[in-house]
């Protein structure tokens, strides 16, 4: 039994339901939401890498650096952001998230 | 091997906009936000700078010379151009109206100008600059995230506002999820093809088209579809403009907007152009349902910045449908299009920066605006101008946007997505001449009476002047310069 | 004759526009001048124009006035055609109006809007003239809507009164019903012969006739659809059976005009039109069939409402619309000069009753029931003898073989005469009814001078006497008077009397040979159907004798009911107050047409506006799309709801269904 | 054979733990369960052969991002207790979504049922060779062909920088002990610091 | 045409209107030279129209930037309508001379605005430039209606705006599409264009969405009785008088040029929705309590005479309709002056608060009772030539149809003299009513120039007949191929030799020879 490209696809497509489910099923708190951004990244990355290696090239390697790289600014931002909200507010429960709405 | 002489003559407004946001970074550092006002102006002007490079460019059409640059990372041709020139017009008015917005004599200590406020506009500028010349999907991505994540930090920036706060979070956990669509669609348009550069996944998307392509074509439109705010990609829209300061949400709806449909628009011509028939059906659903939406949202809005988010919603699916149209006219259209609503955008948000109360309280409900026709004139009747042209009524300048794209559309025989769109347009009239309606038929409230600043008299006067018929006028080199970027585009056809 | 005629045709119009403009700051006594004279010289101009189409010396001629309508292939001018039947027209017209004009002095002596009136006598006038002058069927319907509009305005002249007001809309409402079909008549009539000019129409006519035609549907002939539809016109204009309810309100006007519109001149339009267009009416044997039998049954019918009624002008009224409806059945067996002939007797006689019936007015102060008058004879001499004389010419006293008769006589026994003579069923029908209309006409003619001018007075029942004389019948006691003394009016109205009694006792006699008999002097204006006319002379005695005999039943008939045993009508209506009450009622036309016509067009409104527009149109149309709207509005406002992960389902939802559509 | 069992245990692991950081109460657990799956994820990657990727991911993610997300959730001090458990009341409708939505991904992209998959051509001047290792010929592609992504990617870090700046740093009230010039602080010169004083005997000094 | 007289007809109001923005209350005087001076011109226009000569005169055309070409020219039609527009102009600044208050100077420039936008929409020779001032006069009239209306302008300023505005988008689609199948947005050179019969279909439809509402037809007519009854006066003069003329125009400028097939297959539509209206909208005027609204009702039915004149497809229904169009303009409009006037005095427009205004206000009730009769068609005004010509010219094409359409004038008369009847005849219910003033000097000027040419129109109608006659003629012979048959076909027979009555009565015993 040859571990083919199939299964890191598949690997990568459930570790992206799982974050996206994460975001919109999750109504605890807002840090889990970025965890779950992080998550769908790193699905992405094990596509990234999973084609590369199977494919021959470096592109995706690079790619997926890239996304690293992004990923850990986005993880700044979002906890920045996060933050200050948790400063303004007091709480960073998911469902207290709507003073503006309609 | 790379040819950095040439790759960086074609970058020279790139490369002073990161040279300018670097100094700026430098002085909001060491001075302070002391430096705040002379800052944003500083970045106005580099900005201005900056489009004077894009302007030989545009003429070039399908005359241009060889446009790569860094091998195939960035395509600077007309089309990218004209959407950089657009963008930084765009950013220059986010920044005029900011220093009085932030420092209104009310304001002072909860929110004054932040000197890393046109840093922050100076790098998103730069990413979208990136994103409209993108032509590789890692540059695309790349220059997407600049923007995204300098937009992020922008929509917050009024970190004591927990309105801006909450629009900041919204933005951001929504935008990376769409990031994430985006680059999961990304992979697998880079697994099924030949790369990630335009050319090769172009070239990959020959012939009949396997799932994992339809899928990869699906994520990154989808994906795309978050950053121009269409339909079902829309929801966070309302919320970040209302949340965010109203220079930002002015930003928001101007420059990012031009940039994602650019993006949009090369990424559809240039990687999809040969599978038309995948997306046109996709884009047009998303176009029409956007105008209806919008439309439909706008009517219940009591909050004018709320009003006018759902009413750029609903423009956007004009927008849209001019890119649906899939071709050079369309593309043409649409560009037409996106000028006169940043026009347009630029000016009704300046209008509503405008309506102070005394000490300098910002208004932004119906109630505080009703009968402005008598107690602000001036700002009534451009607002009128406003209205009027974005609910597409001739003669003002938004009906000659309406015209262009629906022309588009029509000539492409595609008569029945017409039809629906421009029934659905009526729908949108409703709102907009419900803000004529309050302002000049209510009994005036007299709450919005403070002083203006004099940019904003400019900002307001330059636009209402683009905006009534005299912008006509100008139509004649815009389209012309459209269609130069248009046919840009469809040269990878 | 060019500018003879432009005189008489332009001289009212212009009277009553400075009479009418200038109104309060002329002052009466100008405004009255100007109209008075300016008819005075239309009827001294129009005589001698009669004079010579008796003599043989004029022709026919038309005088272009100015271009009107030029439409493609249809074109019609003003122009003015005096020929023979225009000349009756003529005299007939100015001379009843100029002296309804001198009567009115008399008789609005008091009223405070006397510009007005006589701007309306005058303006009325003028359509009349340019009615009969018309030389095209347009310019004819010009007279006929202007004679229309001066009708209203006349009716509705007192327009305090709501009564008035009411009168005069239902006099415009029903003809316009009327010309309706005038209208349709000669759209079709220009459909078939691509002109409006009435000498070219009558001139093609007998070659359309066998040729059919679509209407609605249907294939008719040709020429009995438009005379069909242009007598429709000439109903409601001469209050036929069916459109002639408005004529008996109209007799809310002041009684002069009763006199010269509703009496002499504007209802004898319809007659006028047909006798025109005869031979048109020629061709089509059909359409002269109905306006025979319409012409007869309007005759019998309106003469026995004319038995009950009390007011002195109604009944006068219904005599009208019977006597008009001899001259439709007397048109409509092809006697067009009898008809004629009879129109223009009748204007002496009844314009005569009618102003007569004004000078009781005038003298019982307003009161008009006749039921309060009596033994007025005595009181107003001049104004009795007047009434008699017209009394005797409408009842048509006058012996076959004596050679000698009041007006009345010549013309109405000719048409019984004709009428016998023509030999067809409905001519017969028509000489039987105009027999029994003759002798109801006697009836009550008599009827109306036996209560007015014989027995004793009943002045003090009625209130405008009270008023008067501020008493109750009470307190008046055995003086029925009440102490008021009747007054003979004054000279401005009794010279019209004497005038037009004068008329009314010699019109017939004078002017017979030329009507009836003389195809030369009609030259051609009008189908002369000479074998009829040799036939109408050649009738049995019993039938020219039994206008005469009815004359006098209908005399002794009203002579024993209300002089010999009052006490008769009483008895008659308690046992048979169903008859009474139906020909009292007018035969419940007004009930009816309440009924089927007014109501419903107020409730079909009511409905429409109600149901149709608020209740239908504007709830399913655009309150209908804004309530849809507004649903979809609010429900866009509930999905966004501000829950992040809301936003991030709805996402996740396009996405998956793009996905689902690209993979399906 | 040892390929395809490291694989599932890697990719077992990978997605239990991802359950786990949706699905944990505690933040602080989520963080970990996170961490663990980062592994595990490094783990698949060094499976294929991307060694350089792999470290950097543990580096990167666990090293950096993971331990600043442990700082935050620790920093707002949030009541755990009284946080909300659960999901949204329609949990098993976005579930049967997300279940809907794997499903086709499975199907499309794992091509099950319909052949195997086919991947796209490889980009041939970006292609490993067996000559250079992985993080050699990375290092190539990116400080070459890929350099202006470099750049930028510099760029959006310096723009995060001044964002989190921008946003959490609260400059202290001005007065307070925190509130240092720099500036005035290197240029201090002993003469002004200190200062000469002879006291009496048995008195104070004024400072 | 050297001199372009009508770029200077729209430019003079157009600087009236700019300045009477800032003018304040002296924007009356600026706004009553503008129009005097536009209506001037006007008439040098006409003085200068060569009857007979070229179809489009005074042409101008300059290619605008994209893609708009600024094409103006006129042929009779549109100098008539021009001539209207100009006409009612100066006469509705006077109206609105005392009884506009508040913001007079944005209330005359919206007033000028619209009549640049009337003037262009008549002369535009572009399909664009036409759609362009065609739908902009939206914004004025909103405003009007919306901020100088009655009490519930809100609704009907709404209703007003957009059912027209969805009326008309569908047209630009249309028109879209000709001008790329045509090549050309020219609208001469569109007229003489042959558009696939399958097509024409389709765009006879869009085009029909937009004329249908604006002219308007039943059942897309009820949003003019509340537009009128809130706008202020003059709006409702203008409104009447000009806006719902552009309906009309658009039939006859497109509709039945450029669509021959199918405004002939669509003509029994037309038909029935006329006949519809006629019927239905006069009796609702019947029961209105509101003077303004059973006019506007009124226009309706009359404005159905209009269309069956258009599709009856032969000159005399088309130039009927076309004077027809000429004449309600003037007398609907005076109608609403009439209205205008006593509201003025009164502030109420229910008809049970007036009565016997002919006792105290004579002229007006003159006035008023000329205007009626011109509206009920009374021969001898311009009413009657327009609805004369026009049934005409439907007799000719179905007889059905001209007799349902011909009770209107029954029914025009019953409400029309209704309505006079409660509001001049009877007693003077009302103190207030009876103590008005008759018309004073400033109504008088309003109100004898129109019934001055209500007459001309009426007597002497060649005039107005004659510019059109050629354009009309062209028409005709462009639809006479596309005519539906008519039902009133005339089949020949055997003529008589000799008359009725004649031929009967051969043989009676009465015989006499």
């Amino acid at each position: 039994m040859t571990i083919g490209i199939e299964h890191y696809l598949v690997v990568g497509a459930i570790l992206f339901v799982l974050g996206v489910l994460g975001i919109f099923l999750n109504r605890k708190n807002v840090i889990v939401i970025l965890m779950a951004v992080e998550l769908i990244l790193l699905a992405v990355n094990i596509n990234l890498v999973a084609f590369s290696a199977f494919k021959g090239d470096l592109v995706g390697q690079v790619f997926a650096m890239m996304v690293l790289t992004v990923a850990a600014a986005e993880a700044a931002i979002g906890l920045a952001i996060l933050v200050i909200y948790f400063r303004g507010r007091g709480t960073i429960a998911v469902d207290d998230v709507n003073r503006m709405k309609g | 091997m790379l040819d950095f002489s040439s790759s960086f003559a074609l970058v020279i407004p790139e490369l002073i906009l990161t040279g300018a946001g670097l100094v700026l970074l430098l002085v909001a550092a060491w001075v302070g936000d002391k430096a705040a006002r002379a800052a944003t102006i500083v970045a106005a002007g580099t900005l201005f700078t900056a489009g004077l490079f894009t302007i030989p460019g545009l003429h070039f059409g399908t005359d241009g010379p060889d446009t790569y640059a860094f091998g195939t990372l960035l395509k600077i041709d007309s089309f990218a151009l004209f959407s950089k020139a657009l963008i930084y017009l765009a950013g220059i008015g986010a920044l005029m109206v900011a220093p009085a917005f932030f420092n209104g004599p009310a304001a002072a200590s909860e929110r004054g100008l932040r000197a890393e406020y046109p840093v922050l506009v100076l790098f998103a500028t730069l990413g979208m600059s990136i994103m409209v010349s993108a032509s590789d999907f890692m540059t695309l991505y790349m220059g997407l995230e600049l923007n995204s994540l300098a937009a992020y930090v922008l929509a917050a920036i009024l970190r004591k506002d927990t309105r801006s706060a909450e629009a900041g979070l919204k933005y951001f956990v929504l935008g990376a999820l769409a990031s994430g669509i985006l680059l999961y669609g990304i992979s697998l348009l880079y697994g099924f093809t030949g790369g990630t550069d335009f050319a090769s996944v172009r070239a990959g998307l020959e012939g009949e088209l396997s799932t994992g392509q339809l899928f990869g074509l699906t994520f990154v439109l989808a994906g795309l579809a978050f950053k121009i705010a269409a339909v079902p990609f829309h929801m966070w829209t309302p919320d970040v403009y209302e949340g965010a300061p109203t220079p930002v949400t002015l930003f928001f709806a101007t420059a990012p907007k031009v940039a994602a449909v650019a993006l949009t628009a090369r990424v559809v011509f240039e990687v999809f152009g040969g599978q038309v028939q995948a997306w046109q059906q996709i884009v047009m659903f998303t176009a029409l349902a956007s105008i209806v939406f919008g439309a439909l949202g706008a009517i219940g809005q009591d909050n004018l910045k709320r009003l006018l988010a759902y009413s750029s919603i609903n423009n956007v699916g004009f927008i849209l449908l001019g890119l649906a149209v899939a071709t050079p006219a369309g593309a043409s259209a649409m560009l037409i299009y996106l000028v006169i609503y940043v026009v347009m955008s630029l000016g009704s948000f300046t209008a509503l920066l405008m309506l102070r109360g005394a000490d300098g309280e910002l208004y932004e409900t119906f109630g505080d605006i009703a009968g402005l026709a008598v107690t602000r004139p001036a700002i009534a009747w451009a607002l009128l101008l406003f209205m009027f042209s974005l609910a597409g009524i001739p003669p003002l300048l938004g009906f000659y946007s309406k015209f262009v794209v629906f022309q588009a559309v029509v000539e492409a025989d595609l008569i029945v997505f017409a039809a629906i769109g421009i029934a659905a347009s009526v729908i949108g009239a409703f709102y907009y001449i419900k803000f004529v309606k309050v302002m000049f038929f209510d009994e005036p409230v007299g709450l919005a009476t403070g002083k203006s600043e004099t940019s904003h008299w400019v900002l307001l006067a330059i636009t209402a002047a683009i905006i009534s018929p005299l912008g006509y006028l100008m139509t004649g080199s815009i389209s012309d310069l459209a269609n130069k970027a248009a046919y840009a585009l469809f040269l990878a056809v | 004759m060019d500018t003879q005629i432009l005189i008489i045709v332009f001289a009212p119009l212009i009277a009553s526009i400075i009479a009418g403009l200038g109104n309060k700051a002329l002052g009466n006594t100008i405004a009255k001048s100007i109209t008075t004279g300016g008819l005075f010289l239309s009827a001294a101009l129009s005589w001698p124009i009669f004079i010579g189409f008796l003599t043989g010396s004029n022709t026919a001629e038309v005088v272009p006035v100015l271009q009107w309508v030029q439409s493609g292939d249809m074109s019609f001018d003003w122009a003015l055609r005096v020929d023979a039947l225009t000349a009756v027209m003529l005299v007939v017209i100015n001379s009843v109006s100029a002296l309804v004009h001198l009567y009115s002095w008399g008789y609005m002596e008091e009223d405070p809007d006397q510009p007005r009136f006589f701007a309306y006598l005058s303006l009325f006038t003028f359509a009349m003239l340019m009615l009969v002058t018309a030389d095209n069927l347009v310019q004819m319907f010009f007279g006929w809507e202007g004679v229309g509009l001066a009708s209203y305005l006349l009716i509705g002249f007192w327009f305090r009164k709501p009564s008035a007001g009411a009168a005069a809309i239902k006099a415009f409402v029903v003809n316009r019903v009327g010309d309706l079909g005038f209208m349709l008549g000669i759209f079709g009539t220009f459909l078939v012969f691509q002109t409006t000019s009435i000498p070219e129409i009558l001139a093609a006519s007998a070659g359309m006739s066998g040729s059919t035609i679509g209407f609605l549907g249907m294939r008719l002939p040709t020429m009995d659809i438009l005379c069909f539809l242009l007598f429709i016109g000439a109903m409601g204009k001469s209050a036929q059976l069916g459109l002639h309810t408005w004529l008996p309100d109209a007799m809310e006007g002041p009684t002069p005009v009763s006199a010269l519109i509703h009496a002499a001149t504007m209802v004898t339009a319809g007659v006028f039109m047909v006798c025109r267009l005869s031979p048109m009416f020629e061709a089509a044997p059909i359409a002269l069939m109905i306006v025979t039998i319409v012409g007869a049954a309007t005759c019998f019918f309106a003469a026995t409402i004319g038995t009950t009624q009390w007011d002195i002008k109604r009944v006068i009224a219904y005599s009208t619309c019977s006597q008009l409806g001899y001259m439709f059945f007397a048109a409509g067996i092809g006697a067009y000069g009898v008809a004629m002939f009879h129109l223009f007797t009748h204007a002496f006689f009844k314009a005569l009753l009618f102003l007569g019936a004004g000078s009781v007015i005038h003298a019982m102060h307003h009161e008009q029931d006749m039921r309060y008058y009596g033994g007025l004879r005595k009181a107003i001499p001049i104004t009795f003898v007047a009434m008699l004389l017209g009394t005797l010419a409408i009842t048509g006293l006058g012996v076959y073989h004596l050679g000698a008769g009041f007006a009345g006589f010549w013309s109405k026994d000719a048409i019984l005469e004709a009428a016998f003579a023509r030999g067809t069923t409905t001519s017969t029908v028509a000489f039987w009814a105009g027999v029994t209309a003759a002798l109801l006409t006697s009836f009550y003619s008599w009827r109306l001078m036996f209560l007015t001018f014989w027995g004793k007075p009943r002045w003090i029942e009625s209130e405008h006497i009270q008023h008067t004389v501020h008493k109750t019948p009470e307190e008046a006691g055995e003086d029925t008077t009440g102490g008021y003394h009747p007054h003979e009016s004054p000279i401005a109205m009794l010279i019209p009397l004497v005038v037009l009694s004068t008329g009314a006792v010699l019109a017939g006699q004078v002017f017979a040979p030329s009507f009836i008999d003389d195809a030369s002097f009609w030259a051609g204006s009008i189908f002369y159907n000479e074998n009829l006319i040799h036939a109408l002379h050649a009738v049995p005695y019993w039938v020219k004798y039994s206008a005469l005999v009815v004359m006098v039943l209908g005399f002794i008939g009203a002579y024993i009911a209300y002089i010999a045993k009052p006490d008769i009508p009483a008895k008659f209506v308690s046992s048979f107050g169903w008859l009474h009450n139906f020909v009292f009622r007018k035969w419940y036309f007004d009930e009816l047409y309440d009924a089927i016509f007014v109501k419903p067009a107020f409730w079909l409104g009511r409905q429409f506006w109600r149901l149709g527009d608020i209740g239908t149109i504007d709830r399913f149309g655009p309150n209908g799309i804004a309530a849809v709207v507004q649903r979809g509005s609010v429900a866009a406002k509930t999905i966004q709801s501000g829950y992040l992960y809301t936003y991030a389902l709805i996402m996740l939802l396009g996405l998956i269904a793009a996905v689902t559509y690209v993979l399906l | 054979m040892i390929q395809a069992l490291a694989f599932y245990l890697f990719a077992g692991v990978v997605i239990a733990s991802a359950v786990m950081v949706i699905m944990s109460r505690n933040p602080v657990h989520s963080v970990l369960w996170l961490i663990l799956a980062f592994f595990n994820a490094a783990g698949l990657m060094v499976l294929v052969g991307a060694e350089f990727i792999a470290m950097l991911l543990v580096i990167v993610y666990v090293g950096a991002v993971a331990v600043l997300f442990l700082f935050v959730v620790m920093m707002l001090d949030i009541d755990f207790a009284a946080m909300r458990a659960g999901f949204i009341k329609n949990f098993p409708l976005g579930i049967a979504i997300a279940l809907v939505l794997l499903a086709e991904l499975g199907l499309g992209i794992g091509a099950y049922g319909a052949g195997g998959v086919e991947l796209g051509s490889a980009d041939g001047a970006a292609a490993a060779s067996a000559t250079t290792s992985n993080i050699e010929a990375i290092g190539a592609l990116l400080y070459g062909r890929y350099i202006l992504l470099f750049e930028i990617a510099g760029i959006i870090l310096l723009v995060a920088m001044i964002g989190a700046i921008v946003l959490t740093f609260q400059a202290p009230p001005p007065g307070s002990r925190a509130q240092q010039d720099i500036g005035k602080q290197i240029s201090r010169r002993p003469e002004e610091a200190t200062q000469m004083k002879n006291p009496e005997v048995g008195k104070g000094v004024e400072l | 045409m050297d001199f372009p007289i009508l770029t200077i007809m729209m430019l003079v109001p157009l600087a009236g209107a700019l300045a009477c923005l800032f003018a304040g209350s002296a924007s009356r005087v600026i706004a009553l030279g503008a129009t005097l001076v536009t209506f001037v011109l006007g008439i040098m226009l006409w003085a200068n129209y060569e009857i007979g000569g070229a179809q489009w005169q005074f042409q101008e055309k300059y290619e605008l930037v994209a893609g708009f070409s600024y094409a103006l020219g006129i042929d009779g039609i549109a100098l008539m309508l021009i001539m209207l527009s100009v006409f009612l102009m100066p006469i509705c600044i006077l109206a609105s001379w005392d009884s506009i208050k508040k913001r007079t100077g944005e209330y005359m420039a919206a007033f000028l605005f619209m009549e640049v936008l009337m003037i262009g929409t008549f002369a535009a020779q572009d399909l664009f430039l036409f759609y362009i001032f065609f739908e902009a006069g939206l914004i004025p009239m909103y405003l009007i209606i919306g901020v100088w209306g009655g009490d519930n302008r809100i609704y009907a300023s709404y209703k007003f705006f957009l059912y027209t505005l969805i009326g008309s988008v569908l047209m630009l689609i249309a028109m879209f599409w000709m001008v790329s199948e045509a090549g050309t947005s020219d609208i001469p050179t569109l007229m003489q264009y042959n558009f696939p019969g399958g097509a024409q279909t389709w765009l006879w439809l869009a085009f029909f969405a937009s004329f249908a509402v604006k002219v308007p037809m039943w059942p897309f007519h009820t949003w003019l009785p509340d537009a009128h009854v809130q706008a202020p006066t003059a709006g409702s003069v203008i409104l009447a008088g000009v806006l719902l003329k552009l309906g009309g125009y658009g039939f006859i400028r497109f509709s039945l040029p450029m669509f021959p097939d199918a405004s002939a297959d669509f003509a029994w539509f037309v038909f029935i929705l006329s006949m519809i209206a006629v019927i239905y909208t006069s009796l609702v005027a019947l029961v209105q309590a509101d003077m303004k609204k059973l006019i506007a009702y009124s226009s309706v039915a009359h404005m159905a005479i209009v269309t069956v004149g258009l599709f009856a497809f032969n000159v005399q229904g088309l130039e009927g309709a076309m004077i027809v169009m000429l004449s309600h303009g003037l007398v609907s409009g005076a109608l609403f002056l009439c209205v205008g006037v006593i509201y003025d005095r009164l502030h109420t427009r229910e008809i049970e608060r007036y009565g016997g205004l002919s006792i105290n206000m004579p002229y007006y009730a003159l006035f008023f009772l000329f205007f009626t009769m011109a509206s009920i068609g009374l021969p001898g005004t311009s009413g009657f030539v327009g609805e004369f010509l026009s049934l005409a010219g439907i007799y000719q094409t179905s007889s059905l149809v001209a007799l349902v359409s011909t009770t209107g004038i029954i029914l025009g008369a019953a409400y029309m003299l209704y309505l006079y009847r409660r509001v001049a005849f009877g007693d003077q219910k009302n103190a207030d009513a009876a103590a008005m003033k008759d018309i004073t000097a400033r109504e008088w000027i309003m109100m004898t120039p129109i019934a001055a040419v209500v007459l001309w129109m009426g007597v002497y109608p060649e005039s107005f007949l004659a510019p059109m006659r050629a354009d009309i003629a062209a028409l005709d012979a462009l639809l006479s191929a596309a005519a539906p048959a008519s039902d009133a076909a005339l089949t020949g027979g055997e003529p008589l030799s000799e008359a009725a009555n004649a031929i009967e009565f051969e043989g009676h015993e009465g015989e006499a020879h």
